[in-house]
């Protein structure tokens, strides 16, 4: 009989695409194994993947989240050792490095995508008002502005209630810039900088600064809320993810082009967050444990990578080998990676490790400085504070 | 004030009639007796006059004013319920007190007339009781007293006494003689006891399956049935009917005679009869007999005898203070 | 005289009973196999923690750094407060409309009113998801429904992003979650008033004793078993409240903490969230702390209360 | 028909409270499924407008009935309830007669033993519930969810049927054992009935964690076979969604089976005859 | 089979003493009748009979058996509630068969025995009507009918007629004596109703205040109370009693007439005596009087007489039917 794969995964928006591209193209070429993918709602994955994963009853292929919560499953041994795995050479040590031990020597998940920040803008909106792409601060104000003294569209769309909005489109999206992306990220875990620092807090001074062209009641504006101010034409600007761009498609009645986090200066050096988000790895007690290998490996292959990335636009592969897109808002976002320098995002590797939690601290204090409930610096101390309570970083000693 | 006047009431329970056009006029301070067999609609009646059943149709007036649709609480009535329907939660004392207390009495006075009502009920001991720490009999009486304590213009009492004692029974039977006197209200008594019913009542309504079958004083109910119902209702033991032909009585159907005016003879009478069954209860002597020619007879005799069954005895009656009934079973007036 | 025999009754009925063992034993036995032992198994491992990847005893540890860290007990305690206001005012607020509501449906003869009752129910009906949502899109200023409703009655300007602000969120989701559960106590009190009997209510009537007065005096009287149930019922659905919440503010309970409860501490530590990692030894520590609030609780009830309430048999 | 017992103008008061709580407890219900039946613009433009013929659209019902097979999520979510409500009733008011009606040793402590379910979530302990079905092998039926609901649901009911069972007038259950009544006959030819209400009020109290519960259907029983509605329909309400119509419509969709079962156990509230019982 | 044996039994309800220690022997096959004030223990002594009470001290033996401790379902006996206690959910027919069903009678004989005790009863239309739709004195029926059908060794009942009419009373009460004699059972009865007391008994219990008084046949009780309270209680109206030093009588404390023995007259007589207050009950009348020297008296006249309120009359009664008392009010013998 056919052995049968199951994936667990979070991605339920994704089921389409698994359902009748992905595993029809996989199965074609393995006859003999059966694939099931089956996702989980996205705030359920990591509790309900845990319980599981304990009790024995989990898939055989795991989606890993990046960095810590999978590196915690591999150190329980729960996700095998993928380090031999044919078709990991496909990836860069940077792409693999979400889903490696921190001293790099093993790595438990094939990885599949990475998503890109930057700001999704509605090109009638823009052309309406005569506005061009901002390249820098000032710029990017002054269009701000611009929109706001016209007052047809909400200059705009974001909101504070999910808090996840201000720190990941909003703190982490424009922050490289400042603290110089893998540059201050690295001097952060290593403990040569801190929040408190001009460069990291400097992010939240811009923050502020965005407070007055946000929607009315933008405190209790939700997630989708925001997505939908935008995707309905009602605001201008939206500071996005690249993960947006296959909803926005289908849902945004205008056009749509997308521009880069603006540089503090003209003629400084631009940074993207360009974060490995998603990636697979084999369940150590799968009892189909070589036909789970041979998905992997499929999943690791240029095949794989091209079929996903065009069928999920601003999932971007993480294949060293390059892949063709076709969706013109994905290839805009795609192409910043030239001439922007990529970073993860500050807070994943590492630092999120212990209690508090640096991540979910910063959503914490992003949503409070936007609010105003907490200044920039107040921000930077809290945040500094928390992590001194449990990380003690190399440079500290 | 206080008068009560039922128009043609008639009730429903679904399609079944229970109440089947009562009519009837109560005056003011009238005491007012209902009889009737178990199940003919007593309760019913006077839960109707209390406004706790809809009526179907015909009307009621209690002080020239049409209440039919007015809630009991409008009615300025007192009732005793059959069942008790005691608060279960409320001791004795403010089972009694709190319709007062509602209606705003001084709380001097609710004391007075709770103590007032209590003693005349023999309940003084028991004040602070629950129901559920009573006996039957104590039950009831709380039940009484709480109508009681409320003076209204209209009482309603539903078989008030069924659970004392012939003792306390007497005792109460003259104490709710003495308030309706006291208090000239307007008083409506169900009851099964035939004693009750003759000592207490102005009149006497005799009820069956839903229609009024003689309204009159006790003497009149007593003396002059209006027909063989009434006739066989009123009385214990139960009258004795003897088919006239039997006798050879012509132009009536059926004569009906009281236990209390046959009388025996062992040496002679009219009519040769075996006695079946002999109760003795001290004071009278029942005396059942089976007689060829005029069927069953039961005979009361006053005082103790020392008859025993299976004896022949002669039975005689005085025809005057026979009852005549004819084909229909109404009383054939002389 | 006779001497004096001591009144008390002992209960004399020597025969076993196995009968209450019977009565007792399929809830026992499904009860402790799927509830009890997995909850002790769990509760456990608030005395053992993760020391160099294994797992180890360590006493009292955990309850020290919750109690001891100021982190840790400051969202303890955070969590707590909150906890007892979104008590409150399910205690205020909820229970007494209930209440009213369940006397009001309990009215004789009433029309409609299975339609009124199914009407107010409704909302317990409905997932946590589905209220979460629901309201979120009602008082979202985005959406525009709540700001609407409120212009129409000249009331426009009290209209705030409640749910976003630090002062309103938690008494707005109070509020919600009294919205969604009064059925609860409404139809536990309906169960109740309906079995007084009609007799008690018919005297009440007699004796001029009727409408609020009624209830006061008779009714509310013979159904404080139940209300005391409710509140119960309140308090430990409070204190393990937390769905609400998650969905609707998310697991962080923002904004900045104002809506943490025990129940979202709880979740967030024990399944963790996002980046945060579940921790089993943190989140069993908060969760033993949370049981034995509540168990304090409702031992105070069953034990000064409940014993006190007095039953009636109808 | 007359009314002779209340008065107009207090039934007027009744039914005009009754019905401004009912728009407050219906508005937010009412306003989804009129939502769910207008295209996206629409339900973001005016809220409030029922559908009309321009802005009605189906396209949120089209999305979900496309999505998975809901027949069979509704047959599995039916089963689970009603069985777990069974055994919830059953096993529940059988414990709750023996601590409300026999004074015995350890009463109260089993009493208090019994209440520890409402205190701590049974989340919590997810991993030994989850291992002890691996290995029982029952991981991915029905009845690892029936048996977990069925425990959940227990401690309630003994809370809320033992109170409701003292009420229950001993007279009568002294004149069933005179009439040679069991203890067993007694409790269900007896206090089973006259505990209608109760019992009623704790279905529909068991019935709704169970149906709108995602967590344990999601955990013991994913496979595509035992699927629950609220497990097959969360994948509308997930966080990146805001496919509104779908969501609406899901939401408007997954309201209408809770309210049926309820409308039938809430029959059973239908006056437990009690009056009558005791004179 | 079916004897009973009561030993110094006593129950407190908390400090409150109910039964002070009751011993009672009752023979298979015997009637017997519990009567008392209100509250003297009644239906406390029949409830720790069925085994529904605990006793605090003595033993209850059923059969020669001891059955204190055992609990009702394993005595055998079948009970009629002062309060009915019916089955609300159930109709009238399973009301009574449902002891029947479950001792695992076939259907047929349930049927059979259910339709004979309701025909017995007059409940046959009601077969189908659960308790809330009936009347009063028919719930009281169904509870008869209940204890009926089981024809246990041994029956309780509990004031089972107090809510029905005269006439179903009698009758009722005969098929009560009838059954009894079909089933050779023991009864045990509690009533307030004199008739049904004397004309059921074989043996009349007198309860006062948690102690028996008196056991003994009617008749004995009647002629030959044992004191000044059995000679109150049994009789009504109740026995005149006389302070034996007015009338200066020597040797005794009190002096007993029954009303029934008082005669009047208005030309001569041993005591004038003006009369207070009359009441007219058809087959007797009762007559109160007020005397100087006896204090009140009560008549009681057979047949109707015209005797009004004022009236002076002479009072008589012979000395051969006077029961005397001494200072402990315990009677003296003769
Ligand atoms: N639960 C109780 N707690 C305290 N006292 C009680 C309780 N039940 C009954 N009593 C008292 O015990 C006494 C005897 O009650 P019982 O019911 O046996 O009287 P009874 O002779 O049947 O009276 P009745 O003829 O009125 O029915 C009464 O005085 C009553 O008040
Ligand atoms: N709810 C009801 N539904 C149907 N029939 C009913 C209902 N209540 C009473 N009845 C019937 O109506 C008739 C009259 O009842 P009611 O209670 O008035 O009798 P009653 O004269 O008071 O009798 P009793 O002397 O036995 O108390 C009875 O035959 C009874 O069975
Ligand atoms: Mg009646
Ligand atoms: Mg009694």
């Amino acid at each position: 009989a056919d052995a049968t794969v199951t994936i667990e995964s979070w991605r339920q928006d994704d089921i389409q695409v698994w359902q009748e591209k992905i595993i029809p193209a996989f199965e074609a070429k393995h006859p003999g194994i059966k694939v099931v993918f089956a996702p989980t709602a996205q705030t359920e994955y990591n509790a309900s993947l845990n319980a599981k994963l304990d009790a024995g009853s989990a898939g055989d292929i795991i989606t890993c989240r990046p960095f810590d919560a999978s590196l915690e499953l591999f150190k329980k041994k729960q996700l095998a050792d993928l380090t031999d795995l044919k078709g990991l050479e496909n990836f860069t040590p940077v792409a693999k490095a979400a889903w490696s031990t921190d001293d790099g020597k093993s790595t438990f998940c094939v990885p599949m995508a990475s998503v890109i920040h930057g700001f999704i803008y509605n090109k009638d909106a823009f052309d309406k008002l005569g506005i061009s792409i901002p390249k820098t601060e000032d710029e990017f104000f002054a269009a701000l502005d611009k929109i706001k003294s016209d007052g047809t569209y909400i200059p705009m769309a974001m909101g504070t209630k999910e808090m996840w909005e201000a720190a990941t489109m909003g703190y982490q999206n424009i922050g490289p810039n400042y603290w110089k992306g893998e540059e201050g990220r690295a001097a952060l875990i290593s403990g040569k900088q801190k929040l408190t620092d001009a460069d990291w807090v400097k992010p939240y001074e811009e923050l502020v600064k965005w407070k007055p062209y946000l929607g009315d009641g933008f405190e209790a504006q939700t997630y989708s809320d925001s997505q939908n101010l935008f995707t309905l034409g009602r605001a201008a600007i939206y500071p996005a993810g690249s993960w947006e761009i296959a909803l926005f498609n289908s849902q945004a009645q205008f056009k749509m082009g997308a521009f880069p986090p603006p540089v503090p200066k003209a003629g400084d050096q631009g940074y993207i967050s360009d974060h490995p988000d998603i990636a697979v790895g084999l369940n150590s007690k799968s009892p189909h444990a070589a036909e789970a290998k041979t998905f992997l490996e499929w999943v690791a292959s240029p095949e794989f990578a091209s079929i996903y990335a065009n069928a999920l636009p601003g999932f971007f592969s993480l294949n060293s080998s390059p892949v063709k897109m076709s969706d013109p808002l994905a290839r805009e976002f795609v192409s910043w990676r030239g001439p922007y320098k990529s970073t993860v995002r500050s807070t994943y590797q590492i630092l999120s490790r212990g209690t508090p939690n640096l991540e979910n601290e910063t959503w914490v204090e992003s949503a409070n400085v936007i609010n105003g409930t907490d200044t920039p610096a107040v921000a930077g101390e809290k945040l500094q504070k928390g992590l001194d309570s449990w990380y003690k970083p190399a440079a500290a000693k | 004030m206080g008068n009560l006047h039922l128009a043609s009431v008639r009730k429903f329970y679904g399609t079944h009639e229970v109440l089947k056009g009562v009519d009837l006029k109560v005056d003011d301070g009238e005491f007012v007796v209902f009889v009737g067999p178990s199940g003919c609609g007593k309760s019913t009646l006077l839960r109707a006059i209390a406004g706790l059943e809809d009526i179907s149709q015909g009307s009621i007036l209690i002080d020239n004013a049409d209440v039919s649709h007015a809630p009991p609480a409008k009615r300025g009535i007192a009732m005793v319920f059959q069942s008790y329907a005691l608060y279960p939660h409320l001791s004795v004392r403010d089972n009694m007190g709190l319709g007062l207390k509602q209606a705003g009495t001084p709380k001097a006075e609710i004391d007075q007339r709770v103590s007032h009502a209590s003693s005349m009920l023999s309940l003084e001991p028991y004040l602070a009781r629950r129901p559920t720490e009573l006996s039957g009999g104590q039950r009831q009486r709380v039940a009484i007293g709480r109508a009681v304590v409320r003076e209204p213009k209209l009482f309603l009492f539903d078989e008030p006494l069924s659970n004392l004692d012939a003792a306390l029974r007497v005792q109460t039977r003259l104490e709710i003689a003495k308030l309706h006197r006291r208090l000239k209200a307007t008083m409506i008594y169900v009851t099964h006891d035939q004693v009750e019913a003759m000592t207490l009542a102005d009149r006497i309504v005799v009820l069956s399956a839903g229609k009024i079958e003689q309204v009159g004083s006790p003497m009149e109910l007593y003396n002059k049935p209006a027909n063989l119902f009434v006739a066989g209702f009123i009385g214990s033991p139960q009258m004795n009917f003897i088919e006239a032909g039997r006798i050879g009585m012509q132009g009536l159907k059926t004569l009906g005679i009281r236990p209390e005016h046959v009388t025996l003879s062992r040496v002679e009478g009219a009519w040769p009869a075996i006695i079946v069954y002999v109760e003795h209860l001290g004071a009278d002597t029942i005396v059942y007999l089976e007689s060829e020619t005029l069927g069953h007879v039961t005979a009361r005799l006053f005082g103790e005898h020392a008859y025993a069954p299976n004896e022949r005895v002669f039975v005689s009656f005085p025809e005057s203070h026979a009852h005549r009934f004819d084909n229909d079973g109404n009383a054939i007036r002389r | 005289m006779n001497d004096k025999i001591d009144g008390t009754v002992i209960d004399v009925r020597k025969a076993t009973r196995w009968h209450i063992g019977a009565f007792l034993l399929p809830a026992f036995l499904v009860y402790s196999a799927v509830m009890i032992l997995p909850l002790a198994e769990t509760l456990r491992q608030s005395f053992y923690n993760d020391v160099d990847g294994a797992l180890t005893f360590v006493g009292l540890a955990n309850y020290k750094v919750l109690f001891g860290d100021a982190r840790w007990s400051h969202d303890l305690w955070n969590a707590f407060r909150n906890n007892l206001v979104f008590f409150a005012i399910h205690m205020c607020v909820q229970n007494p409309i209930g209440i009213a509501l369940a006397a009001l449906l309990s009215t004789r003869k009433l029309r409609f009113a299975a339609l009124y009752r199914t009407a107010i129910f409704l909302p317990a009906l409905l997932s946590f998801v589905i209220v979460g949502f629901i309201w979120k899109l009602i008082l979202s200023p985005i959406w525009g429904v709540a700001p609407y409703l409120l212009d129409l009655v000249e009331l426009k300007w009290i209209f705030a992003p409640w749910l976003g602000r630090t002062d309103s969120a938690l008494v707005a989701l109070s509020l919600i979650s009294v919205w969604q559960w009064i059925g609860v106590p409404m139809m536990l009190i309906y169960a109740a008033l309906l079995s007084i009997p009609d007799e008690v209510i018919e005297a009440a009537e007699c004796d001029g004793i009727t409408g609020w007065s009624q209830f006061w005096k008779i009714k509310l009287p013979l159904v404080l078993p139940a209300i005391g149930i409710i509140s119960v019922l309140t308090f430990v659905g409070n204190f393990n409240a937390f769905d609400l919440i998650y969905t609707a503010q998310g697991a962080l309970a923002g904004p900045d903490g104002s809506t943490d409860i025990l129940g979202t501490f709880l979740y967030r530590t024990f399944f963790g969230y996002q980046l945060q990692l579940g921790d089993r030894s943190m989140g069993a520590t908060v969760a033993t702390v949370m049981f034995l609030i509540i168990l304090a609780g409702v031992s105070l009830y069953l034990f000064t209360i409940q014993r006190r309430l007095r039953r009636y048999q109808f | 028909m007359s009314k002779a017992r209340t008065s107009h103008f207090r039934t007027g008061f009744v039914h005009l409270a009754l019905i401004s709580y009912t728009i407050i407890a219906l508005f937010p219900v009412f306003l989804t499924v009129i939502n769910s039946f207008k295209d996206r613009a629409s339900i973001f433009r005016s809220p409030m407008a029922p559908p009309n013929p321009s802005s009605f659209s189906l396209i949120g019902y089209d999305t979900v009935l496309a999505q998975g097979n809901f027949g069979l999520y509704f047959y599995n979510s039916g089963v689970v309830t009603v069985a777990s409500i069974f055994f919830v009733l059953l096993f529940g008011a059988m414990a709750a007669f023996a601590l409300s009606e026999y004074r015995f040793r350890g009463n109260w402590l089993i009493g208090l033993y019994m209440a520890i379910g409402i205190m701590i979530p049974i989340r919590l302990s997810t991993v030994a519930i989850l291992q002890g079905m691996v290995a029982t092998g029952l991981v991915n039926t029905k009845t690892a969810l029936i048996l977990v609901y069925t425990a959940q649901g227990i401690p309630l009911a003994i809370f809320i049927l033992s109170e409701f069972m003292r009420t229950v007038s001993d007279d009568l259950k002294n004149a069933g054992r005179i009439d040679g009544l069991s203890e067993y006959a007694i409790f269900f030819r007896l206090v089973l009935p006259l505990v209608r209400p109760a019992m009623a009020t704790v279905a529909v109290f068991t019935m709704i964690p169970i149906w709108n519960d995602l967590w344990f259907p999601l955990i013991l029983a994913p496979s595509e076979a035992t699927k629950t509605v609220t497990l097959g329909s969360q994948i509308f309400i997930g966080q990146f969604v805001t496919n509104w119509n779908a969501v609406l419509a899901a939401l408007s969709l997954a309201i209408l089976p809770i309210v049926t079962l309820y409308v039938i156990f809430s029959r059973q509230l239908i006056r437990g005859i009690t009056a009558g019982a005791v004179k």
